[in-house]
């Protein structure tokens, strides 16, 4: 019996890189000891960090599958274990664990179909690995339209590589928002619900949201507004994950739980759990 | 029988109820047995009269609940106090805890409760409960009826009742009793007495029980923080469960000091507790102290007092002098 | 089917407690409890323990792994060691029950190996009750109690106690038993059998049902207006949770002891107020939202997610146990439509 | 003391106005008292919460001392007549079930009673060693 894996165990990890990308989010690279990458996973997949002593906390996996090298995290400053986090060093290590819940199924339902990307804030995170999974498979998809709006110009997750490498990629058009004028901002101001109404996009695509509750039923509102179906809207849920498991009891909406069944839902599906989220 | 039978109190709700006085009662709810019964908050006659029970079994004090329901409505609330409760109404009133405003209380006399866990000590499988003057007869399924002395099931908090005087009410059914000198102390005057290896064998063993479930804090009517400490995970001792003893003896001790002088010994906390741990006994040994070294004080006896712990004379006894008094192991 | 004489039952124990530590239900001030067996240790008579067979396997708390921390790096101890046999002898049939809704969920991919553990290393010698009480519903869960599973089931008489053997592990430790019992055949066990089914039939609760539970209901459930008044005067403590013999929920946290951290596991109680909070915020809010947790996964979502199984085993625990007397049957007949009314 | 006898470890709570500056003082006159009790230096001794005395037991202390201002003197007028309250009803329950009382003492020391301060922790952690090792409230996590 206990030379058994157990899914409580962790494996040790390195923290070889940190990129300060907004006031408060950090993205972090983590390899194993002897620089491989901890475990493969599949997009929109979690992970479970720890800091012994601190605690326990899930966050998705940033970076895609396609990267052979390491695994990301962004992660905004917001409880204990994120604080812990912002605070380190690189070499420092920490322990991980997964990968945790289902995937964006990104070699089905959204193959040869043009992708439509919206995120708020940190909402970004868990979109970056379907979005770079779809760069890498660049043939595979349609059109890829990208709308990211944050409170502020600061505030963009990922700007640098949004602008250096999604914005110049053949067919993939990013949507920047910001909620507020800057003077140095010569884009979009205004909310991305509504930001997402006035670009009119046509209904033959699959839509991935991910951002704050408010702005997830605004956009999904929205989007159904211009003719899209709820079969072809999916997000996801990983903030109610607790163990990732299935057993400590916590992130269950009716029957199903989140940490197996989800993370990422499709909005019909969410519609038939009860109204517990 | 109790001297005041249900009716009597029925009608009382439905009086004041009908008149405008009250627009619910905070009562006793019948249950599967004669026994299991759920504090509740009638809203109708009609569910007063099939559901509100008052029988040896309306343990529940009702002073905590104040506070959540006097924050539902600006209409008045209808509660019923046993001379015990009426301490801790008053001690949360002396703590702002509720709106006396918005409160009808209604004072009724006790003649003790029935501790069911004694009861079932000794007796599985009742179909029946029924009180027969200074009796109280057990019908079993299969060993036929149980007469038992009504007066050695009573909970612990009766056996030593303190008071049969309602200190706080609006309106008294039945005759005020008096301040009774019991023996409650007794236990802890024992405990003083052993040696010190005896005291922590003893508490050693009662406190290994706990099963960290709360529910001696959640039903304490003197426990009404709003986040407790052992609730908070950044208070570093948010511990859910005795992962070591010394983690049960911790939230004991803790738990009797943020309550001490204002506990009004209402019993609750042993009443409930589901491993039967004698948690009274600590709530008592520091009202012995306080009595013994800052003068006899009751909390909740008066509205507005001020409990001992938040107050001081210039010559209070140091706490040097505070340990080996009064019999114990010098 | 075997049988020794009731007053031979110390043999029965001693010559168990020889290859394997022995635990069985002994009484004390405060009910019966599951201890050691040891010379002179006398098996209760009573109905149930006050707390439930699952620390056997899911103790209240349990270390999971240590962690040395030096500078910036981190060492993962793994604490796991094999377990040792164990036999727990007394077992009711509700109880018994529990660990196969428990097995579900631990034993489920991804596997629990701390569970697994113990369960591999663990022999259950249950026994039919012989005076179920009125608290008791098990028969409302499909479960018999004049036959309860296990590896060993048993049945106790005036004068002996007859003992079957379930699975192979039951009948590997009943053949090794079997120079200190006699044979004895099945039809010796059924006056008893067919007296407790009896009792069973004529139980207060032997009439509820639970029809308007189960896979599927979640929608029509979930919004009741009645759990409102029934979450009114619960206080949140975890006293039903932690009595409750299927109840699984646990939390993971960490102890620094100063030289090193300690991850250990404990039981969690979904009614209480911190139970989901995670750096987002607070899933469960109010009162209400806890209470129907609880009793929705026993009733609805447990069931929808393991082929109609309900996580209640009817043992009546939360019934004797909870501060203001609110427990399951109350939900069940108060939600359960006419049937239960 | 010899190298191999058993030493204490003592945790005290010190006032920052008086008993912490007569800490100081008995350095500066090189006042000997033991190394192993640890000053935690408390803005008052009513800072002191019944928690943090239980919680330096549970990480290994042997006994736990809280130093104050004399009654009278409080910086903030008040306090160590709380802190006496206080304290005399922990102590006593603490004694209640059956943890040494010796083990925990409330002493006042002036900013000016650096001789007092040495000789208090002296006399503090002889009577603690003499009882041995904390066992009461101790945790068994925190042992190595």
């Amino acid at each position: 019996m206990v030379d058994m894996k157990d899914p409580h165990i962790p494996v040790v990890g390195v923290v070889t890189d940190i990129r300060i990308d907004t006031p408060d989010v950090k993205t972090f690279r983590v390899v194993t000891p002897d620089g491989k990458k901890a475990f493969e996973h599949k997009p929109g997949q979690c992970a479970m960090l720890s800091i012994p002593g601190v605690g326990e906390a899930m966050f998705s996996i940033t970076s895609s599958p396609t990267n052979t090298e390491f695994m990301e995290f962004s992660i905004k400053k917001c409880g204990c274990v994120t604080e812990w986090l912002h605070s380190m060093e690189v070499g420092q290590q920490i322990t991980i664990r997964g990968p945790y819940g289902n995937a964006f199924p990104v070699d089905t339902a959204f193959v040869g179909k043009d992708m439509l990307f919206i995120a708020g804030g940190i909402g970004l995170a868990p979109l970056r690995s379907v979005i770079n999974y779809c760069r890498h498979y660049r043939d595979r998809y349609g059109k890829i339209d990208i709308v990211y709006g944050s409170r502020s110009m600061e505030d963009l997750v990922d700007y640098k590589e949004i602008i250096e490498e999604w914005s110049n990629d053949a067919g993939v058009n990013v949507h920047l928002t910001i909620d507020r004028e800057q003077p140095e901002w010569t884009g979009h101001v205004g909310f991305v619900p509504n930001y997402v109404k006035e670009l009119g996009f046509t209904t033959d695509k699959i839509a991935i949201l991910c951002g704050p509750p408010i702005m997830i039923k605004f956009t999904l509102a929205g989007l159904q507004e211009i003719g899209f179906d709820k079969t072809q809207v999916y997000t996801t849920m990983e903030l109610r994950m607790k163990c990732g498991v299935g057993k400590c009891g916590r992130c269950n909406i009716g029957a199903k739980y989140v940490c197996k069944d989800g993370p990422v839902f499709r909005c019909d599906e969410v519609d038939e759990l009860p109204d517990e989220y | 029988m109790q001297e005041i039978t249900r009716d009597v109190l029925v009608n009382k709700a439905s009086e004041l109820m009908s008149a405008g006085t009250v627009d619910r009662v905070l009562g006793w709810m019948r249950g599967e047995f004669d026994y299991d019964i759920t504090p509740a908050v009638f809203s109708t006659e009609e569910e007063l009269k099939n559901n509100f029970v008052w029988n040896d079994f309306c343990g529940a004090n009702f002073s905590k609940y104040l506070i959540r329901e006097t924050q539902k409505s600006e209409n008045k609330v209808l509660v019923f106090l046993k001379p015990c409760d009426t301490y801790s109404f008053n001690q949360l009133l002396t703590e702002h805890r509720f709106d006396r405003e918005k409160v009808y209380a209604v004072g009724i006399p006790c003649n003790g409760m029935v501790d069911m866990t004694e009861i079932k000590k000794a007796n599985e499988a009742i179909k029946a409960i029924e009180e027969s003057g200074d009796s109280i007869v057990v019908k079993t399924l299969y060993d036929g009826d149980v007469t038992l002395d009504r007066a050695d099931v009573l909970l612990e908090r009766c056996k030593n009742c303190k008071s049969k005087k309602h200190v706080a009410y609006d309106e008294l059914i039945g005759d005020d009793g008096e301040i009774i000198e019991s023996a409650r102390f007794d236990e802890v005057a024992k405990l003083e007495k052993m040696t010190a290896d005896e005291r922590y064998a003893f508490w050693q063993n009662e406190l290994s029980r706990c099963i960290r479930c709360n529910a001696c804090r959640d039903i304490c009517p003197a426990c009404t923080c709003e986040k407790c400490v052992f609730d908070n995970p950044n208070s570093g001792v948010e511990n859910k469960a005795p992962a070591d003893s010394f983690e049960e003896k911790m939230f004991h001790i803790i738990r009797a000091f943020h309550v001490a002088g204002r506990c009004t010994d209402c019993g609750e906390c042993s009443r409930v507790c589901p491993q039967g741990i004698p948690l009274h006994l600590l709530n008592r040994k520091f009202i012995s102290d306080i009595n013994e070294f800052y003068g006899e004080y009751q909390a909740g006896s008066e509205v507005g007092n001020r409990a001992p712990i938040v107050n001081y004379t210039t010559e209070d006894l140091e706490p040097g002098e505070a340990v080996g008094r009064g019999g114990i192991d010098a | 089917m075997r049988k020794i004489s009731l007053d031979k039952l110390d043999l029965l124990f001693s010559e168990i407690a020889k290859s394997a530590k022995l635990y069985l239900p002994v009484d004390t001030d405060n009910g019966a409890k599951y201890d050691v067996w040891e010379d002179g240790k006398k098996l209760s008579d009573a109905l149930n323990t006050v707390r439930s067979a699952k620390d056997f396997f899911f103790p209240q708390t349990e270390n999971l792994m240590d962690f040395k921390m030096s500078g910036k790096n981190i060492e993962i101890i793994d604490t796991r060691s094999e377990c040792e046999d164990f036999v727990v002898f007394g077992v009711r049939a509700c109880d018994v029950k529990s660990f196969e809704i428990l097995d579900r969920v631990f034993l489920a991919d991804p596997v629990d190996t701390f569970y697994k553990n113990r369960r591999e290393h663990g022999v259950i010698i249950s026994m039919a009750c012989n005076k179920p009480a009125e608290t008791c519903f098990c028969k409302t869960f499909g479960i018999d109690a004049s036959e309860p599973c296990g590896d060993i089931a048993t049945w106790k008489t005036d004068d002996a106690l007859f003992l079957d053997a379930k699975t192979e592990k039951g009948e590997k430790l009943l053949s090794a038993l079997e120079k200190i019992t006699e044979a004895a055949k099945d039809a010796d066990a059924e006056p008893q059998k067919a007296l407790i089914k009896e009792r069973l039939a004529r139980l207060p609760l032997a009439e509820l049902e639970t029809s308007a539970f189960g896979n599927g209901k979640t929608n029509e459930l979930f919004n009741a207006p009645e759990w409102k008044d029934l979450s009114e005067s619960c206080l949140g403590c975890g006293t039903c949770t932690f009595v409750c013999p299927t109840c699984q929920c646990y939390d993971i946290k960490d102890f620094n002891t100063g030289n090193g951290v300690k991850r250990f596991r404990c039981w969690d109680s979904c009614m209480y107020s911190e139970f989901t909070r995670m750096a987002h915020g607070n899933n469960r809010l109010s009162q209400l939202e806890r209470f129907r947790q609880r009793f929705m996964h026993k009733l609805v979502y447990y069931p929808t997610n393991n082929d109609g199984l309900f996580s209640c085993v009817g043992c009546g625990r939360c019934i004797n146990k909870c501060p203001i007397n609110m427990n399951i049957v109350k939900v069940m007949k108060k939600l359960g439509g006419k049937k239960n009314g | 003391m010899q190298m191999n006898e058993y030493k204490p470890l003592i945790v005290a709570f010190c006032c920052n106005w008086c008993s912490y500056a007569g800490a100081d003082l008995a350095g500066n006159n090189r006042l000997s008292y033991p190394a192993d009790v640890k000053i935690i230096r408390v803005p008052c001794s009513c800072r002191v919460n019944p928690m943090f005395i239980l919680r330096a037991f549970q990480k290994g202390a042997d006994g736990v001392i809280i130093c104050g201002c004399h009654p009278g003197d409080c910086h903030y007028t008040s306090g160590n007549y709380y802190t006496r309250r206080r304290m005399a009803l922990l102590f006593s329950m603490l004694e209640f079930l059956g943890i040494e009382r010796e083990r925990t003492r409330v002493e006042w020391v002036s900013a000016a009673e650096g001789a007092k301060f040495a000789e208090t922790m002296n006399d503090f952690a002889e009577t603690v060693a003499a009882l041995g090792e904390n066992k009461r409230l101790e945790d068994l996590r925190c042992k190595k």
